[in-house]
């Protein structure tokens, strides 16, 4: 069993309700059936097994992941940001490779979160791995440590940007940041 | 078709052999096993490739159990190995 | 076509080879180590060319997998004892090269030579086997349609050769019982997983279970089966091991056990039950022969899985002592008198 | 075909390059790592063998055992790394020299 | 039917580029967080157009969920991993590369 300190780092909408769980047990299970389904192509003789399959691993699922709040426009707007800055990243690690001046300048960069923690913070945290010229190194309380392969790149305004997103995919709204009025 | 799905393979598994390099010459232990990690990733391309090649669906079942694995091992290093060796080596 | 076929054949050949000599050769042992997890890795590229996708699913799983996580942890408990690893490694190769090598020179020579001579006839003998031999594999396939699957890997496992597997699952649990005798779960400090890692190993568990219980279905048409779905079973005990997740007292004790024995017992109890109907040991009737096959797999699985993460976690785990030895805690206190007056 | 008896090769000098580090090294990780690809060999030796006729599958009763030994390897080396800690532990090294015998 | 074979088969070649990219920048680049860099987007991207390269020639809608679902298996273990060996390599006290 995790220890309730772990499991407080996932948590993210506190004190659910049995009918939260109910509802997130019933999407979870509604898509595993669906990667039951594309695992097995669609065999019908296969939901002999299927069926407890999907069942076991919707209990394991829910055991270990509790509930948390998303948004399917949040999700179908992240997706096409999503893929084209990740094509670009490869693009541009590829061209910084290629090139035999290999121009990097590397830095590590304090990017504060506005995102609470928990899921939505560890989302960030590997969407931002795969985003151009970003690597994040450390998940931290206030700051989200990011290492950036070219420091006069425009990666600050990228870093906010998806934050919006993930924020938006998660159905939250950012917290504007007080510390500054 | 057959072709370029095979001399595809085969330039990923150059490349791969190519990544070797970097096992042997690290210097630190997560840069040797960064090359492992790349081996997962080219691995699974390979064995895709392979499938489309052949004609052969369950070999796409192969890539999928390689990229549910691809992590397994990276994790124990991370977690076991190189927070054992935390006194000696940071150079080698 | 074929050429490339053969180039790819070749560069995969020479660099198994290769990989094998550097992993073995290796002054650092943590080199070896990633070097025999990338063999893994090519070997189960091998088992694709040589048309054994059964074999390249189970080296996927554990030669690439679970087999580098188990030499990773040990390599990590030999090296925190005193964290001297590598100085240790190093001073012990420094002193094999001067003084050791010199005097070994001559009997490392009779042992290659020696060796040579035992490749040699390797070769030889199977150079000289006879071509277009038909094996069992006709006989298999005769008979496919009695075993109750159609993957012949699978029939050879859980029907023909059924001896073998019941032997082989005790093989896994003696080599269980081995490591527990050896000691119990030692406490090893492990520092905090982190969220990120916890998030990833509770994603992909659920996949795991999900993609085991595929393997367990698919294994009776095509490539797949017990020993690769409880691979990945055990593989996401691994996983969860590794995120600081461990067997609750309750867990470790009676649950803990039963399903190790699981696969062994469901084996055992099918074989049984038709020698009672006037069968041989393991003989199943074809009309029962798929279902059965299955449920057997199913447990077979379960025990694989639990007993690979078992082997992972190193020794016995703690478990709660059966209720009866010590008194309850939750006793009210006004009847421990009691108990004393009738002493 | 020829990679076939490619691989038998292969397979054969796998086996041969264990036997020879079994032989030469004293520390126990690297008897183990040793042994490992000593069974890699014979695998592959049983598997290529069992493609070896052209036109048909491949023989199914060698992959079953091949599948079967990869689990035993497995478990084999989970034992004996086991036992490589409980040597380390009661003697202070994981190797076999000529003194840890005395 | 012909428009697809080209597509794909120009998208396998642009994967396979990238794949070299990624064996390069572990070859080239100066430190573990650079050679990280490399590694997660130069063969996530090449990956996921040997991918996309495959699903136009997939036969069914379910071979093309499982081709999917193995590239964001990938990206989910590579992202996490590189985030995990950084953290690792920070706490170890691995300098930056200037």
């Amino acid at each position: 069993m995790y220890t309730n300190d772990q499991k407080q780092h996932l948590q993210f909408a506190p004190g659910h309700s049995v009918i939260i769980t109910l509802r997130t047990g019933l999407i979870r299970a509604v898509l595993f059936t669906l990667i039951w389904w594309i695992l097995t192509d669609g065999a019908m003789n296969s939901w002999l097994v299927g069926v407890p399959v999907v069942l076991f691993a919707t209990l394991v699922s829910v055991q270990l992941l509790p509930p948390f709040s998303w948004s399917l426009i949040g999700i179908i707007r992240f997706v096409p940001f999503f893929l084209w800055r990740s094509l670009y990243a490869g693009v541009d690690v590829a061209r910084r490779a290629f090139d035999p001046s290999l121009p990097i300048s590397p830095q590590m960069y304090h990017y504060r979160w506005r995102l609470p923690p928990g899921l939505p913070q560890v989302f960030m945290a590997n969407t931002v791995s795969l985003l151009p010229g970003t690597l994040s190194a450390e998940l931290g309380d206030e700051f989200l440590y990011v290492h950036v392969l070219d420091k006069t790149g425009a990666f600050a305004s990228e870093l906010m940007i998806l934050e919006e997103y993930v924020a938006d995919l998660f159905g939250l709204k950012l917290i504007t940041d007080r510390s500054e009025e | 078709m057959e072709i370029l799905y095979l001399s595809i393979a085969l330039f990923l598994l150059l490349t791969l052999v190519a990544g070797l390099w970097r096992v042997l010459q690290g210097p630190t232990s997560a840069d040797r096993m960064l090359a492992a990690q790349l081996f997962g990733t080219t691995a699974v391309a390979c064995v895709l490739l392979l499938a489309q090649a052949f004609e052969y669906p369950p070999l796409r079942d192969v890539a999928l159990i390689f990229a549910l694995l691809a992590a397994v091992a990276a994790v124990a290093f991370i977690r076991r190995a190189w927070a054992a060796e935390e006194q000696n080596d940071v150079s080698d | 076509m074929t050429l490339l076929q053969l180039m790819f054949d070749t560069l995969l050949g020479f660099s198994l080879l290769w990989l094998a000599w550097q992993a073995l050769t290796s002054p650092d042992l943590f080199r070896a180590i990633v070097l025999f997890i990338a063999f893994g890795l090519l070997m189960a590229l091998t088992w694709i060319r040589l048309d054994a996708p059964d074999v390249a699913m189970a080296e996927a799983s554990i030669g690439a997998g679970l087999t580098g996580a188990l030499l990773l942890s040990a390599l990590a408990r030999l090296g925190s004892k005193n964290g001297s690893r590598a100085i240790l490694e190093k001073k012990h190769q420094a002193g094999s090269m001067t003084e050791n090598t010199k005097n070994q020179l001559p009997f490392r020579l009779l042992l290659m030579v020696l060796l040579l001579a035992v490749a040699a006839g390797l070769v030889y003998v199977v150079l000289t086997l006879p071509e277009n031999i038909p094996g069992l594999g006709i006989l298999v396939e005769e008979n496919l349609e009695s075993s109750g699957v159609s993957n012949p890997v699978t029939a050879v496992l859980l029907n023909y050769r059924g001896y073998d597997t019941l032997l082989e699952l005790s093989v896994l649990l003696l080599t269980l019982l081995g490591v527990w005798s050896l000691g119990d779960m030692t406490k090893q400090h492990e520092s905090f997983p982190g969220p990120v890692l916890s998030t990833l190993s509770r994603l992909l568990v659920p996949l795991l279970i999900m993609a085991a219980g595929y393997l367990l279905w698919v294994g009776a048409h095509a490539p797949g089966g017990a020993f690769q779905a409880g691979s990945l079973l055990g593989a996401a005990g691994v996983l969860l091991l590794l995120a600081g997740w461990r067997p609750g007292t309750r867990l470790a004790g009676l649950p803990l056990r039963i399903s190790l024995v699981l696969g062994v017992a469901a084996f055992v109890a099918a074989g049984m039950v038709f020698i009672l109907l006037g069968r041989q040991f393991l003989e199943y009737p074809p009309s029962f022969a798929g279902v059965l096959i299955l449920l057997i797999e199913a447990a077979a699985t379960l025990s694989i899985g639990i007993t690979l993460a078992a082997l992972f976690l190193g020794g016995r785990p703690k478990f709660s002592q059966p209720k009866f030895s010590r008194p309850k805690l939750n006793q009210p206190k006004s009847s421990q008198p009691k108990f004393r007056r009738h002493k | 075909m020829n990679n076939i008896y490619l691989y038998t090769i292969v397979g054969m000098g796998l086996f041969t390059l264990g036997l020879y580090a079994v032989i030469v090294h004293a520390h126990l990780l690297r008897k183990i790592l040793a042994i490992n690809v000593m069974g890699s060999g014979v695998f592959l030796v049983l598997v290529a063998l069992a493609a070896r006729n052209q036109g048909t599958a491949p023989d199914p009763v060698p992959h079953a055992m091949v599948i079967t030994g990869i689990v035993v390897a497995v478990s084999a080396t989970a034992l004996a790394l086991a036992l490589m800690l409980r040597v380390r532990a009661k003697t202070g090294q994981a190797e076999l020299s000529e003194e840890s015998l005395e | 039917m012909l428009v697809t074979e080209i597509l794909s088969s120009l998208l396998l070649i642009a994967g396979a580029i990238f794949f070299l990219a990624g064996t390069v920048g572990l070859l080239r680049f100066p430190d573990v967080y650079t050679r990280l860099h490399a590694l997660t987007k130069a063969d996530n991207v090449g990956l996921g157009l040997v991918v996309a390269g495959l699903v136009l020639q997939a036969e069914s809608w379910t071979v093309a969920g499982k081709l999917l679902l193995i590239w964001l298996l990938v990206l989910l273990a590579s992202a996490s991993i590189a985030h995990l060996v950084a953290k690792a390599a920070r706490k170890k006290g691995i300098e930056l590369w200037k």
